[in-house]
Formats: structure tokens, C-alpha cells, sequence
């Protein structure tokens, strides 16, 4: 993540921030978001260049959705989703050069190379990045029956698509958590399609946040491009969590600019669809508008940060290039844990 | 002859017993409108609409549920799997509902039904994607499994197991999707389910390969052909029932056995066709069996480890050499 | 299935009987309830007696449920349920003779003594008969699926337990049998507990009809303990599916007497609990009583019926024990149907 | 010396386990409050109350993700399939979210979890009620597969299982736990995963077996024993990492071998070991390898059929003499 700068305060026009948001929390918002915007379109131009393999699912488009999640959690509390998981890397503190590494397949990715795109993890904070669409919803569920087994306040943020709504799995574990109250809150990340299926054509019903209903569920639908709209409605989720109440569900409707992954031609849907979102509802442009609005920043502020980011992604993009694949020997490494036993008279 | 690529040959395999046969459908993930995440698929919902070629949200144990259901009632369903990965998720229909349920009826309710689509490693898809599920199939009876490699035995073959009345495992690999063949123009173009093939005579090792792995034991065998060594190269095409006739008449000739495969070793592919031959042609053997299989990891991303998870061809004619006793 | 006898109508009490209930009717319906009692009551002795083996889940105290359902449907309309299957068996037509030999494992069984228990059918009619909790339930909906390829008018009945409710893949199905529009009516049989397990334990919120809410598929809630009830509401559903206006949910409140296979001995609940609803509930007393008082038949009519039914069971159970084990060389036959490839020209 | 079966063996281990590490703890379909369908948890519940031992909802894969994510959250799980049978629709999880993940992560995320219950075929239960899962599970590389005969061996390897820090799939038989054995009263009663067990020493020809497998091979030897062959007996207890070492000095020994399991032939158990053997030790095999295993058809419920589908203790003499050259 990059630093926040310490710079003195310029007058803003109070009446456009919600009355708990500060300047500073704007701007911090905006070079998160820009972050993961700026690193997904290097990521896409590295992949057009055969420097990444497989699959690469961006998140362009979507960044609001992680970055305001993020900043409502504390320390201890975890986040987990699928494939499309760069924004919740960076969003978690991984270092650029290291995801890009990942990316790259080298040694000095965060998974040693052995990952890739898809598999992802920061101990302790976010536990991946995972490849089978709605698997990661018992996951999420599983560490936050950690959490209650363990009697503290932490919660989990279990991230999924609109497509991995319809899976099974994500009713079972609803019922779960809801029976055995785990401080759980999910979120669909609702981008309209799942591949080429358009929301219409996998479901009857398009209010996902009704899911969780039939078991006791409440569910709320959200502006997923509007970072503060994110923030707010997830820290309410948040402090309700941790007491002890439950699940939540929040359904964040948000868009993908870029195909499912990179060989996607999206044909299913129009470019003037596509360019609507990013003309009407693109959440960094907006949050710049109301920033420079605010007085706080200025265009050319905020462009000279867009070049340092800009400078940064270069750098973690020739890092991820330059550096070595894993060694050979690798390859038979960490499949299983050492096997000492732990002694349990010295635990 | 005609030139085709696997790709179109599965599909004009699925479209040509599509018109002959009107309960014969397609169903899965993006088959229908985005013609096929593979486009395996192309062109079959513009000739066949969306009753015949459907769409299926991504619920892989509820559409394979339903496919079996809908073959208890009388279709053909064809069950593709974006990649048989995913099919994990709906493999107790698989086994518990297709392959067992003519056997539990005491032979009442047929279940004709085809499951297809990648199966294996691709290329830099992680370990979740890249799993090789041959003998997990193999191991169950009730169903037959198949494994083309070539064009024309995708075609055949996926014709054949439309057609057979039992629940059918077609294992498909997306980096052959792209393959072209020289196809012959014949009337019946059907391969029979059951039957290797020797896409090489020889007589002085025989190798038993299917699907992506064949193409590797023919470039060994012309490398080790330089050493004057007659590599027989038996393309096992389908994996259930196995064709161990033509293993053992081959291993009676050459007296020596490599198996290739790119799953997993423990409990593979290999290790049934060793087992067979080590029963049942025992006093034949002049060597001992060799089985190169893909590592035994879960299948790493990055390039480099990938491609030495995977057999190489190198490999393959070291062992043919060290088991013909010649240094290569 | 008893053969009707035409015997001369007596005065009844009308009013008593909802307006489109014959006389009839009622008696058929007692009839089929007490066939299926007689019958599971056998087949709990001759497992008591080592006849049979394994699993033996009976269904005595949910009679009403198939019964009424069965009554509501037509040629051509198809049933599914998972292990606790006698009674559709019985109420599809099946030979008590062939279903008690399948259940001691004898060749003249209806699936030659090769499935047992958990694993009969009736083709055309009734599709099994399965081990595994819920999976029928995408099952049933493919058999509605072939249906609504085929362009026929028939529908679907796909019953599960209160335990099979929570099972993912019956969500699956919920949401493509809706989004689909197929011709399938789910019956839940909730008879409250999944082995040892009341329904409170195994779900938050116990209203089991609104499962299918968030698809977009109704629901309702019967007494499954009434079969007049469960015809009516059966015969409205019904109606409604076979318009192609898609799935509908059915929670059908019952009871199982017994414990949930042989084996159990059902200390989970107190034998007050289950004698409760023997003397108030009781679908066949119940409806005994309705005849009687309508005038239709005399107590004495109906215990020379019980004696008839008792009779044939016997002879069921005789037969059943007599019939000798499938040959050796069954052991292997019916795993592969013929490969005789149909001829396509021929077809 | 103390008498106890193996379901107290397997309760035991877990009661023992728990009391050591908090972080252990039991979930599965009515483990608590019903006891253990099998009542293999009888008592769990009284002592370390609904915290630690957790009933389920009947839904496998949410469960069992649910494990694996409370696992990587730092619990210990050990979750309870109410059979194997039923882990089909949570194999997924097994697979890709456990057995995968530590690779993937790049070491950094370990998954200690235990995935145990009752495999393979029990008494009259039908096609969908009695597979073996053996050979799927040790075709996957990151698992552990242990499998059990004795009291004592359920104990100390199911000890062993809760404290690996690797996910491992403990097989248990439903038909074995009532059975008693001896245990001596010793301090450490763990044993290794990985280790095979020769439980009756001999010289004339190996039978490798596992679970239900054991006693009907020392049934076997015993008859063979009165026509003056030597049977060793290899008792696996694990599956995977097989120990391959003790399976081929025993050959190297005795020269012949005959696997054993209740599981289907094909890619099962003892091809992997009749492939190990005919590689490793093909210049010590003076006969050919034999498998004797369940037949190759889903279970048949008659009890005649269902008994003739297993592998009998006739059977298994008549091919230790075979293999012997000798008649019985
Ligand atoms: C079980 C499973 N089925 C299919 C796939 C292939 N697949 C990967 S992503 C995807 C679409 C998921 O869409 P959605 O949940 O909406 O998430 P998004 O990609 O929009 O973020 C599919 C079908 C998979 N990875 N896992
Ligand atoms: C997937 C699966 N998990 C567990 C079981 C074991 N099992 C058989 S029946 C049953 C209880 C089901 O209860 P419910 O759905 O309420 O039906 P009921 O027995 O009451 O008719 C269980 C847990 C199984 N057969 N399949
Ligand atoms: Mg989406
Ligand atoms: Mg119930």
C-alpha cells in the first residue's frame, strides 16, 4: 500500500463528505483504488505480452468494492474470495512487485511461484484466492468458526461472485452460520455476469441479497461503486457482526470493465453498456471528482500521484520480469508439512 | 481426406447425432450463447436452439443431477464440464447415480448419458485446474471411460459414447483442442468404445499412451528409432473397459512395457496396466515395467516447474532405451 | 394396490366430507394407508428376524403423504424419493410381494434382490429409491426436464426430508427448476427430525416452505397428516405445474413412528412426544373415524378389510422369505446395458 | 494388557487428543448429541462439551469447507463422515481446498485437518453405501491416507493423524469396530503414518492387505499353513505414503506377492503396488503378481451376490498355493 503523505489540510466544501469521512480517508481511498486499477492494467499488458500464463482475471471496475470492505476491518480480522483476487492482495498489504511476481511465476511471488494468478494468500489477513467458484464461501464460513471457537471479536469478510450465488455449497454454510451465529459477513461482488451468463440468465431472481433469507439472513443491496457508500454500510455490518448476531449479507452491485479472464471477447454484452458504467458509475473517477470538489486536492495533485503509482506498478512489473523462476528442487517442496510431530508437553 | 481440428471434431461428433437423434441435448456452462467456454460448442445453439443446447448456471452438481434425471426419463443428455475439475463437485451423481443405477435396478433403469469436456493439465492454470481424473474414473464400474487423442477418434469415439445406453466419462484436453488431423471422408466414421489402437508397430518395447500423452511417445519413439530401437506405441483411447488384449498381445511380442500418462502415479492409469501385464504376461517379460506418469504434486504455476511436473520426451526415451538396455 | 370392491353406497353424513370426496375415495384411501402400515410393520419383524438386512427405513406414520399425493397424479406422471421408500413403491402399483422380496434380497425382488431397501423403482412411474440425502432432488428435476423437452403436459413429484432441505444441490435445482420453468412439484416430508436430529438443530429457521422464496418458487405449508388435505392441496398444485407456470414447494408436516432405520433407538425424542401424535394425529385412525361416522362402512367392515390386508402382507412376507437368492451369476450382469449401438435408420 | 475395541480405540484417540490440544475439536452429522451414527464419539460430548463436538447439518460440503477453513484458521479439526460414501459431495473441498492448498500458498498456509469415518463395503447396505475410497484418495498428492485393522493401530494412527500438521483421510471400517483386541498399556501409543506392519512373518510368498483385509489374509495363511507354505503378511496401515520399502524387502524375500483389498481392481490399491513391485524388484519375482479385490460391479444388496462380491478366504488360499505351485 502506498504511504499516506502528511499534508497540510486545505479547505474543503464540508457539505459533499458524509460527516465521519475525512479528507485524508478520501484521498487514501483513491491511491488504494488506483493502486489496484493501475496494477490490473499492467497486469493485462503483461499478460498480452506472454509474461503471465493461464488464466488472469482483473478487477478493473470493482475496486471500491475491496478497498472500502478493507477499511472497515481491524487487525485480525480476515478476508477470503475467489480467482479474481489481485485487489484483495494489494488490498491486504501485499507488496505490488510480490503479487506481480506471482503473476509471473517466479520465485519471488507471494506463493513462490507455485500459485499464480488465482491462489493468493497474506497470513493471517487474507486466505485466498481460490479457484473453484463458491468454494471459498465454507472456507470463509471455516474461519469464522475459528474465530467464535476461539471466543474473540474478529470477524470475516467472505467475498463471492453473483454466479457463485447460485452454488450449494454457499446455502449450506448460509444455514451453518446462521444456526451456529459465526461472525461471518458475505459479500457478493454482483458484476452482472458470471463468464458470459448476463445475472438474468443464471437466476429467476436478481435480488441475491434475498439469499440468505430463508435462513435468517438479513441482506442489504449496496452501491459497490461508491467507496464511501461501501464503507459506511460495511462498518455498520461490521460492528454488528462483532457482537455476536450473526451472519450478514450484503449484496454490492459493482461491474467489470475487462472480460472474465483475459481470453474472454466479451460478446455478450455492448461496448456502450460497458462504456456506460465507465462513464456514469467508474468509482475512482467519481472519488476524484469529490476530492478536487473538496478543495483537498487538486487535478495536478492528484495526477502527480497517479504518476508515482504509475512508477511504482513499472517497478513491481520489472521486478516480476527480472526476477528468477523457482528453483528446479522446488517443485517437490511443500506438499506436506514437516512431520514433527508437535510435542504436546512443550506446547 | 479432409483436415480438422479435435475442437471441430467434437462438435460435428455432438451435431451430427444431434440431428439423428432428437433426444440427444447439450447442456453446461456456457455452451449455449458464449458457443462453448473451449467453443467446442460453435455454432450448435444457432443450429439446434435453446431447448436442445442449454445454458446452465454454474451448478455443476445440480445440472449433472438433472442430466442424469433427464436420462431416467428418456433423453441423451451430453453433460459438459467447463473442465472436469469442476465435475468433482458433481461426482456422486456421476458414480452414485449414473454409474450405479442400472446395477441397483436389477437392470430396469438405464442411465445414457455422456459427461465430457477437458480434462488434465492445460497450460499455467494452478493446481486446481490442471487435476487428470482417468483412474478416479476408471476405478468405478458402471461406467466407461474414454480419452481420445487424434481428431477422427474424437469424433468416433464421442459418437460411440453418445450412442452407448451407459453413462460415458469423456475426457477431453484443451491444448489438443487445437490440434488439426487429416481426417479420412467415410460413411461411418463411429470408434468403437473398448478398442486401443496401435498407431505404431514395433517390436522391441511397446508403450501404452492416450490422449496428450500420445503425440510425446511418438516423438520418443522416433528419437530412440535413431538407436535402432522398434518402439510399438498403443494408443489406449479408452481407459474403461480397458483393450488389454491388444496390451498383452503387444508385451508377448516386444517383451517390454512403458506406460505414459500425465496424471498422478499412485493408483494411475499405468499402474492397472502393469498390474494386468505382470499377471497375465508375466513369463513374457524380459524387463522390468517402467511407468512415467506426472509428478506426484499438485501442478505449480510457474513455467518451468509446470513443465517438468509433465513427462518429457526426453524422458520417455531414456526409459525406453534404459529398458531396451541401450544408452541413449 | 388393493382391488376396489363395489359395495352399495350407505347414507353418509355429508357434511363431514369436503364436496368432492367420494365415499370412495375415502375408503381407497384407508385402504392404501393401511396396506403401506401392514406392509412396514412386516417388514420391521422380518428385519427383526434377520429376513432383512442393512438399512430398513420405514414409513409408518407418513402414509397420508404419498397416499394423497399419489391420488392427485395421473398416467404419465412421475415420482422420486431418496431411501424411505416403501410407500411410493407400494403407492406406484408395486407388488407387496416383489417389494418385500427386494427387501430380503431375493431374485424375485423388483430389482432382483440387487438393490434392497433404498433402491426399487417402478418404471415410468417411480424413480427410485436413493441412498444419497437430497440427491434426488436434482434427480426428479431432470425427470421434469425431459418432460418439458418432450412438450407433454406430465409433472414431477420430487419428495425429500427435513434434513435433505439443507442439502446445496436441492438449492441448485430450486433455482434451475424456476429459472427454467420446470414442470416439478417439491414435496418436503417434514417429519421433523434427520436421523437424531430435530429439525430446530439442524436449521435456524424452521419455516421450510421458504426455501424456494429467494427462486422465485411458492411455498406452502400442509398437514401431512391429513390425506384430504394433502390430496387437495396437491391436486391445486398440480393443476398449476402441469400450465407450465413452473416449480412449486410443498412442506408436508408429518411423523415417523419408528426410529429412522432399524438400528436407532431414538432416544432423541420422548416417547410422549411420539404416542402424542399417535392418538391425535394418526392419518389412518383419523380417517377410520371419518368413515365410520360417515356411515360409509361399520368398524366391522374395516377390521375384515385390515384382516384381508394383514392377510395378503403374509403371504407378501411368506413369498418373500420362500423366494430364493438371485443366481451366483447375477453378480455380475446389469452393470453395462447392451453395446448393441441402435441403428439410426431403424429408429 | 487391556481388552477394547476399536470404536472405543478410535474414541479414545480423539478423548486423548482433545485433552491436549484445545484446538482440537470434532464436527459431523450426529457426532454429539446421537453419540456417532456408529457411536464412535460416545461420551465426546459429555466431556468436552458442544463447543468441541459439533452435530451438523447434513450438508458434507459446507461442513467440510467449513472444516478447511477453520483449519486454516488454526483449529485442528476432525470431521466425521457419517461413511465415505457421503464425503463424494465434499471431495472438492478435500481435494482442492486441503490436500492443494500448502503447495499453492507456497508453504505458507498448512491445512492439520482429519477426515475419518467408515469406508468401504459394511453389511447389506447396497451400491450406494459400500465403496471404497482407498485408491482415490492415495492418487492425490498433499493427503495422507491411513487405514487401520487393529484396535491398537486405530489408536495410535488416528493419534497420529489429529497431531500431522497435513490433512489426512482416516478410513475406518464400519464391521471392525466392534471388534476387540488386546493393547498393552504402554506410555506412547502413537505409530507413525507411513509405516506398514508385518503381522505375521514368513517366507514363502508376501500378501500385502489392509482393514477388513487382515484377518482374512491371516485366516488364509493359517489354512495354508497346513500345506507347509509360509505366508508374510504386510498389514499397509497406510495407503499413502505407501511404505514401499517393507513391501519389497518382504518380496526381495519371499519372491511372490498377492495384494489384497475389498476395494474395485482397476487403478485400486494393489496396482499401484503390483506396479511398484514389478519396477523395483522384477529380478526377485519368481511367479506373477496376483490382486485379489471386490469384484468389479457396484454392491449387490442379496446377501449371497454381496458376499461373493468380496474377496474370500478361500479364494485367497487357493491363490497363495497357485502362486506357489502348490494345490490345496
Ligand atoms: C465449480 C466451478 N465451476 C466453473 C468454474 C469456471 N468459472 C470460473 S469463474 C466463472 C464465473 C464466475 O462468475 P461470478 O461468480 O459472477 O464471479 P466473477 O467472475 O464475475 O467475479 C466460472 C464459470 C469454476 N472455476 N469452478
Ligand atoms: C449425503 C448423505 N449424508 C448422510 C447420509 C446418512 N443419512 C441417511 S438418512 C439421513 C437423515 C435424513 O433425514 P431427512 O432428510 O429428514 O429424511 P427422513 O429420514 O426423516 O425421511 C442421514 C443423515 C446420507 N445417506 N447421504
Ligand atoms: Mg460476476
Ligand atoms: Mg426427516
Amino acid at each position: 500500500m502506498p504511504q499516506k503523505k502528511n499534508k497540510k489540510l486545505q479547505p474543503i466544501q464540508k457539505q459533499l463528505l458524509p460527516a465521519d469521512i475525512s479528507e485524508e480517508t478520501l484521498h487514501t481511498f483513491y491511491r488504494e483504488m488506483l493502486l489496484i486499477r493501475r496494477f490490473e492494467e499492467k497486469a493485462g499488458q503483461l499478460y498480452g505480452m506472454g509474461k503471465i500464463g493461464g488464466f488472469c482475471h482483473l478487477y478493473i471496475g470493482q475496486e471500491a468494492v475491496i478497498t472500502g470492505v478493507q477499511s472497515s476491518l481491524s487487525d485480525g480480522d480476515s478476508v477470503i474470495t475467489g480467482y479474481r483476487c489481485h485487489g484483495h492482495m494489494l488490498s491486504a498489504g501485499a507488496s505490488p512487485k510480490e503479487v506481480m511476481a506471482e503473476l509471473t511465476g517466479k520465485v519471488a511471488g507471494v506463493s513462490q511461484g507455485k500459485g499464480g494468478s488465482m491462489h493468493m494468500f497474506v497470513r493471517g489477513k487474507f486466505y485466498g484466492g481460490h479457484g473453484i467458484v463458491g468454494a471459498q464461501v465454507p472456507l470463509g464460513t471455516g474461519l469464522a468458526f475459528a474465530n467464535k471457537y476461539n471466543g474473540n471479536d474478529r470477524v470475516t469478510v467472505t467475498f463471492f461472485g453473483d454466479g457463485a450465488a447460485n452454488q450449494g455449497q454457499v446455502f449450506e454454510a448460509f444455514n451453518m452460520a446462521a444456526l451456529w451465529k459465526l461472525p461471518v459477513i458475505y459479500v457478493i461482488e454482483n458484476n452482472q455476469y458470471a463468464m458470459g451468463t448476463a445475472l438474468s440468465r443464471s437466476t429467476a431472481i436478481e435480488e441475491l441479497y434475498r439469499r440468505g433469507a430463508a435462513f435468517g439472513i438479513d441482506g442489504q443491496r449496496v452501491d459497490g461503486m461508491d467507496v464511501l457508500e461501501v464503507k459506511r454500510v460495511t462498518e455498520a455490518a461490521v460492528s454488528k457482526c462483532r457482537l455476536g448476531e450473526g451472519p450478514i449479507l450484503l449484496e454490492l452491485m459493482t461491474y467489470r470493465y475487462r472480460g472474465h479472464s483475459m481470453s474472454d471477447p466479451a460478446k455478450y454484452r455492448s461496448k456502450e453498456e460497458v462504456h456506460k458504467v465507465r462513464d456514469e458509475r467508474d468509482p475512482i473517477e467519481n472519488l476524484k471528482k469529490l476530492i478536487v470538489d473538496s478543495g483537498y486536492k487538486t487535478e495536478e495533485d492528484l495526477k502527480k500521484e497517479d504518476k508515482s503509482i504509475r512508477s511504482m506498478i513499472s517497478e513491481a512489473a520489472e521486478f516480476a520480469q527480472m526476477s528468477p523462476e523457482p528453483d528446479p528442487s522446488a517443485l517437490t517442496t511443500d506438499i506436506y508439512m514437516d512431520d514433527r510431530w508437535v510435542d504436546r508437553k512443550n506446547v | 481426406m479432409s483436415e480438422i481440428s479435435v475442437r471441430e471434431a467434437l462438435r460435428d461428433a455432438m451435431a451430427e447425432e444431434m440431428r439423428l437423434d432428437k433426444n440427444v441435448f447439450l447442456m453446461g456452462e456456457e455452451v449455449a450463447q458464449y458457443q462453448g467456454a473451449y467453443k467446442v460448442s460453435q455454432g450448435l445453439l444457432e443450429e439446434f436452439g435453446e431447448r436442445r443446447v442449454v445454458d446452465t448456471p454454474i451448478t455443476e452438481s445440480g445440472f449433472t443431477g438433472i442430466g442424469v434425471g433427464a436420462s431416467m426419463g428418456g433423453l441423451k443428455p451430453i453433460v459438459e464440464f467447463m473442465t472436469f475439475n469442476f465435475a468433482m463437485q458433481a461426482i456422486d451423481h456421476i458414480i452414485n447415480s449414473a454409474a450405479k443405477t442400472l446395477y441397483m435396478s436389477g437392470g430396469l433403469i438405464p442411465i445414457p448419458i455422456v459427461f465430457r469436456g477437458p480434462n488434465g493439465p492445460a497450460s499455467r492454470v494452478g493446481a486446481q485446474h490442471s487435476q487428470c481424473f482417468a483412474s478416479w474414473y476408471a476405478h468405478v464400474p458402471g461406467l466407461k471411460v474414454v480419452s481420445p487423442w487424434s481428431a477422427q477418434d474424437a469424433k468416433g469415439l464421442l459418437k460411440a459414447s453418445i450412442r452407448d445406453p451407459n453413462p460415458v466419462v469423456f475426457l477431453e484436453n484443451e491444448l489438443l483442442y487445437g490440434e488439426v488431423f487429416e481426417i479420412p471422408e467415410t460413411e461411418e466414421d463411429i470408434i468403437p468404445i473398448g478398442k486401443g489402437n496401435i498407431v505404431r508397430a514395433g517390436c522391441d518395447i511397446t508403450v501404452t499412451a492416450f490422449s496428450a500423452m500420445v503425440p510425446k511417445a511418438i516423438q520418443a519413439a522416433d528419437m530412440v528409432a535413431h538407436e535402432g530401437i522398434s518402439v510399438e506405441i498403443i494408443d489406449l483411447r479408452t481407459i474403461k473397459p480397458l483393450d488389454s488384449d491388444i496390451i498383452l498381445d503387444s508385451v508377448k511380442k516386444t517383451n517390454r512395457l512403458l506406460t505414459l500418462e500425465e496424471g498422478w502415479q499412485s493408483s494411475g492409469i499405468g499402474a492397472e496396466i502393469a498390474a494386468i501385464v505382470v499377471s497375465s504376461a508375466f513369463d513374457y517379460l524380459d524387463a522390468p515395467i517402467e511407468r512415467i506418469t506426472g509428478v506426484d504434486v499438485p501442478m505449480p504455476y510457474a513455467a518451468n516447474l509446470e513443465n517438468i511436473a509433465l513427462p518429457q520426451v526426453n524422458t520417455i526415451a531414456e526409459s525406453i532405451c534404459r529398458l531396451c538396455h541401450k544408452r541413449i
